[in-house]
């Protein structure tokens, strides 16, 4: 399986991602930057966390003009698996790609440390591996992670399984506690927790990495389909 | 050249965790008679002429500057002489 | 030769307007005689920043020629921007500490945070990729309103900057001492990885090649920040403010991965950040070093602001740029890399022969000196030293031993103090672990970072307990280095060598003169004796307010080898059934101490005493025992002593001790003797540990019943929950902050 | 009760990196003609009446919301009906 972590200016969780999946997960790579990239070449499409465009007027907003933006919604539409964490929620949420805004932190501070979270849909391909109801630690890094919608899209969410992810102990504000969320479609997960931090014993937590076996689960799984 | 002011304020219902803190302060500070702080942004853009100054700026905040999920903008256009 | 509104020769001379730049009469005297005439405006101005003690060290010169700066392990020691040290396997770590303490006291957001983008530039100006920031930071009381802001903004600048450019803030330390309140202190140290041949230099060889600016826009941002940062802080510095410089870390992120990129480039020849003293540091110490001249036009600087002038161009601290020399006719290749990441690279001059400093302006000259007159030939001053009054009273006073009644309950107050308090506060708010590969984050001694790829893995630490400095500046050097070492040893390192910020009040007062000439003293004696070169180091001298200068704070940031990663170690208790061990001696000493400070609120006295043999014998010891696998848990005892280094071990994991000295209660739970450890190990290894570790004596026992129980002489003297200790110690700091006035 | 509008902008010289790269956005948006762009805050306070609320205003300003190092601020004062 082969995957895709795109680098904004600013991205900066980017090797990160890249060592979770070549190293955690022993598959195929690469960093692609922005103004280059050929996302049609890849299965899966990762957004890594940072601070794209410095988070200047608000965090994921200038990234989401891009033009790289039409291939990533292709690639959503063709079924990819496309996976944005942190700085990459926020930008999936400005793209549109997925509901809802962020605003920032309830107490206006950036919150690093370990969470607890628990998956509320493990029925996607990115939570397979994880039994629903699990309780899991993922550390968090964010200064605008307190997620909003509004009743009437919360109540979609809800109705639509779309919340994956939620806070036991909501360090944020967050709207419903959500930590992370995926699209009708269930192909695109935005999620404010860094996994890809949770890959190694030698870091103290490998809870993230399953998260990425889902994925490949889900490809290969599909993949022998087709082939 | 046109200079254009924006405001960009958060839509009535959102949460303003910053303008909460600032009320907050304030009211600790004495200014007690201070009942609700709302924080949005400011922006000056100088702007060189165009006959669709208007329909541009509106484009702008539509598509950049300000995100219609928990935002509202207003804008004025003044003309200035560089 | 100056334009026509500039200020003539004739008149900075009668009017003595260098004055007002910081230079004295000698001084441009001796200008006057280096160039043969008066110099102008602009010359001036190059002069004044570069002779001042930012820049020359013309205070300190003499003083750091102490340091041992060398090994056969340091492949860089002081004179870049930063030291440079072998870990093997043909890798090196990069690091240095820079204090930002003026421009804090003005503006301690945007202060804190271009303190942290200046270090890093001055680590990734060396070729090595930024992996880890550390701070030091004194604050006054926390009582005052102003001091709770400053407080809150620092730290939010750290945060600010560090987490957008994307390295983890692993480590530091935040002391509280009134001696701080009109003079806080902002050190940031940044440490880099980097492969041997990827050591970059910044130097302006080879006649010919072209220089190169690339970044942000120069703007009038910071000009006199150098000269700023030399003088007493004052209303003055009020009316200074403009000269605030704004920090752009996003900027910042794509000069790292452009600069990483150029340096792969043979066309490279020399790179340097522009760090105080903006243009005119960097490109006269480039050329300087390399026994070259430089000739650069003004007219093609970026500009942020209309009509600057040369001397403000020259002079401005404007953040995020960088200065490069390239082989001439190679422009393009470069510019072709900054592109990619939307920086400008342009060519604003040439290395030539004459070793002159020239530099032209709509196309006239408007300065031209000799480039080792600026850099190299400031005057060194030795300061005339006296001891101090004080220092005579303390060293007479019997030694002072404090009342003590309520043990529990003394131990929550010290729980308390700000000093010792858990600044998890602070460390929240920073992005530890971003890189992926922070193993300690913050809590423990020291922070631990893997070497990806190796088995290998680096401590780092930031120490320097200024009370101990202030009652005694020579054993308190001493202390100062050999704490820093403790730490590296208790996580499993072997200490490589330490970078020193040497923050003090005014050079020209010989009572403090004195104390950085003897903290110069202990700190050296003790890097000798612990086989730590310094090799980086940064001065911040007139920290001082209304003729009141803070306590002598040379913070010493130290990095040290992990060689397995196995070796990895925490203070925390792992374990019920584990037995703690005390290694070392316990003495009747609280001169400094933090419990001192709690009752007397003021520190007198002698200063704990310090064996640098013993000290150095048990830190090779303990580290053997470490590497033999015996040890579970290893914490220095430092501030409060025993009683709160225990406590400070049982709240990770929610264990509890049981734990039984004897003699006099009060030392033996809170005198800060030196060279002192807690250790826990498995009773499997005890006989070995024994064996091995005769100095250490065994205390007690890890309990899992959450309880804190010490017994002196049979007799129970603390009983509490671990629980009621730990809500103490971890409330204390968000307490204080969000209180009312 | 006063709705106070308190704009808060950089002080000219100010580096505005936020404005800077939000103008470089829009240039790449096909806004080529926009010159400059700075970026302040916006916030509007609802006070209850109060004789000097003139004076509390520049007070809140200078104690709070606007930073003197590098912030000016100015402001309009709207009386409106509860
Ligand atoms: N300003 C800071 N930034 C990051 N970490 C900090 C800071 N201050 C303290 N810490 C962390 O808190 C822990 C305790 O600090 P301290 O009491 O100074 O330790 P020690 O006495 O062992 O040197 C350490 O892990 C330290 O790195
Ligand atoms: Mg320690």
């Amino acid at each position: 399986m082969k995957f895709a972590v795109v680098v904004f200016p600013g991205s900066n969780c980017d090797r990160d991602m890249y060592h979770a999946v070549k190293d955690g997960l022993n598959e195929e790579v690469d960093m692609v930057w922005y103004q280059e990239a050929d996302l049609s070449q890849y299965d899966a499409i990762l957004l890594p966390g940072g601070f794209s465009y410095g988070d200047y007027l608000r965090s994921g907003a200038i990234a989401s003009t891009s033009d790289i933006v039409a291939q990533i919604k292709e690639a959503a539409e063709a079924g990819k698996p496309i996976l944005g964490v942190c700085n990459g929620f926020q930008i999936l949420l400005e793209t549109g790609l997925l509901p809802g805004a962020m605003l920032p932190n309830r107490d206006l501070k950036f919150i690093c440390h370990h969470e607890e979270l628990q998956v509320e849909n493990n029925e996607t391909m990115f939570t397979s591996k994880y039994q629903e109801g699990e309780k899991i630690q993922i550390p968090i890094a964010h200064g605008d992670g307190n997620y909003y919608c509004d009743k009437s899209i919360l109540g979609e969410l809800k109705q639509n399984d779309q919340i994956v992810f939620t806070y036991t102990n909501n360090p944020n504000g967050s709207t419903g506690d959500i930590a992370g969320i995926v699209n009708e479609q269930g192909n695109v997960l935005g999620m404010m927790p860094h996994p890809e931090r949770a890959v190694e014993s030698l870091l103290g937590n490998e809870d993230g990495l399953r998260l990425f076996q889902s994925i490949l689960t889900y490809w290969r799984n599909n993949h022998a389909i087709h082939a | 050249m046109h200079k254009v002011k924006i405001y960009i304020t958060l839509k009535e219902g959102v949460l303003d965790p910053q303008g909460k803190a600032v009320q907050h302060s304030l009211n600790t500070l004495d200014f007690g008679n201070v009942n609700e702080v709302r924080v949005g942004k400011y922006m000056e853009v100088m702007m060189e002429d165009s006959e669709k100054i208007e329909k541009q700026v509106e484009e702008m905040c539509d598509k950049l500057l300000a995100n219609p999920v928990i935002e509202d903008y207003s804008y004025q256009i003044e003309e200035v002489i560089a | 030769m100056p334009s026509m509104l500039e200020i003539s020769p004739e008149q900075i001379e009668d009017k003595r307007l260098y004055a007002e730049m910081g230079l004295n009469d000698a001084e441009y005297k001796q200008i006057t005689d280096l160039l043969g005439r008066r110099p102008n405006h602009t010359e001036v101005g190059l002069f004044s920043v570069m002779w001042s003690e930012h820049c020359s060290y013309k205070n300190s010169k003499p003083l750091l020629r102490k340091f041992p700066t060398e090994a056969p392990h340091v492949l860089q020691g002081p004179g870049e921007g930063a030291g440079v040290v072998d870990i093997g396997d043909g890798q090196a770590v990069v690091f240095k500490i820079e204090s930002h303490n003026h421009p804090s006291a003005v503006e301690p957001y945007q202060g804190a945070a271009t303190g942290v983008g200046g270090i890093i530039r001055d680590v990734f100006s060396m070729g090595a990729r930024p992996i880890a920031l550390l701070n030091s930071l004194r604050f006054g009381s926390l009582k005052h309103p102003r001091i709770k802001y400053l407080f809150e903004e620092v730290v939010r600048g750290i945060a600010g900057y560090g987490n957008c450019v994307g390295v983890p803030t692993v480590g530091g330390e935040v002391q509280f001492d009134d001696s701080y309140e009109a003079n806080p202190l902002v050190n940031a140290m940044c440490v880099g990885l980097i492969k041997h041949e990827e050591l970059q230099k910044g130097i302006a060889a080879g006649v010919g090649n072209t220089v190169m600016y690339v970044g942000a826009k120069t703007g009038r941002d910071g000009i006199h920040g150098a000269t700023f940062a030399s003088e007493e802080l004052s209303e003055e510095a009020e009316s200074k403010r403009p000269s605030v410089q704004v920090g752009d870390p996003f900027m910042e992120k794509l000069l790292i991965e452009a600069c990483l990129e150029v340096i792969h480039h043979d066309a490279l020849v020399g790179i340097q950040d522009m760090g105080a003293a903006g243009l005119t540091s960097s490109a006269s110490e480039m050329a300087s070093k390399a026994g070259t001249g430089m000739v650069m036009d003004l007219d093609h600087i970026p500009q942020r602001e209309k009509d600057m002038t040369a001397y403000e161009m020259m002079l401005s601290e404007s953040q995020e740029r960088m200065l490069l020399v390239i082989e001439q006719g190679r422009e393009k290749e470069i510019q072709a890399i900054f592109e990619k990441y939307d920086l400008e690279a342009v060519a604003v001059g040439e290395v030539i022969e004459e070793k002159r400093f020239r530099l032209l302006h709509h196309g006239e000259v408007v300065a031209d000196v000799p480039v080792d007159a600026l850099a190299e030939d400031a005057p060194v001053y030795h300061q005339p030293s006296e001891v101090p009054a004080y220092y005579r009273e303390f060293q007479a006073m019997e030694d002072y031993k404090p009342a003590v009644e309520n043990y529990k309950e003394t131990l929550i107050q010290l729980l308390k103090q700000p000093t010792i308090a858990s600044k998890e506060w602070v460390y929240d708010q920073y992005d530890t672990m971003v890189q992926t590969n922070t193993v300690v984050t913050p809590g423990s001694d020291a922070a631990v970072l893997r070497v990806r790829g190796t088995d290998k893995a680096l401590a780092m630490t930031t120490d320097c307990n200024s009370r101990y400095i202030y009652l005694d500046p020579e054993t308190g050097g001493k202390i100062a280095v050999a704490e820093a070492a403790r730490n590296i040893v208790c996580s499993g390192g072997r200490p490589l060598g330490l970078t020193d910020g040497l923050n003090f009040g005014s050079p020209e007062n010989p009572e403090i003169f004195w104390q950085m000439e003897k903290s110069v003293d202990g700190m050296s004696s003790a890097c000798q004796s612990l086989g730590t070169p310094v090799i980086s180091g940064n001065v911040s001298l007139y920290n001082e307010s209304y003729g009141k200068a803070i306590y002598p704070t040379p913070i010493v940031g130290m990095v040290g080898l992990i060689e397995q990663t196995e070796h990895i170690t925490r203070s925390d208790f792992k374990q019920a059934g584990d037995l703690i061990y005390m290694i070392g001696k316990t003495e009747t000493e609280f001169g400094g101490s933090e419990l001192q400070g709690m009752i007397e609120g003021r520190h007198f006295g002698k200063a704990p005493h310090l064996d640098l043999n013993v000290e150095k014998e048990r830190q090779e010891v303990l580290l053997a025992a470490i590497q033999a696998g015996m040890v579970q848990s290893a914490h220095d005892i430092s501030e409060g002593g025993l009683a709160v280094a225990l406590a400070e071990s049982l709240f990770s994991n929610g264990l509890g001790c049981k734990v039984e000295l004897s003699g006099d209660k009060t030392a033996a739970l809170f005198s800060e003797t030196q060279s002192r450890f807690i250790v826990t190990v498995a009773p499997d290894h005890q006989e070995q540990f024994e064996q091995m570790m005769t100095e250490a004596s065994f205390i007690g026992t890890v309990t899992d019943d959450g309880r804190y129980s010490v017994l002196v002489d049979e007799k129970n003297v603390i009983n509490a929950d671990t629980q009621e200790l730990k809500e103490a110690w971890k409330g204390a700091i968000p307490c204080l902050v969000k209180s009312k006035a």
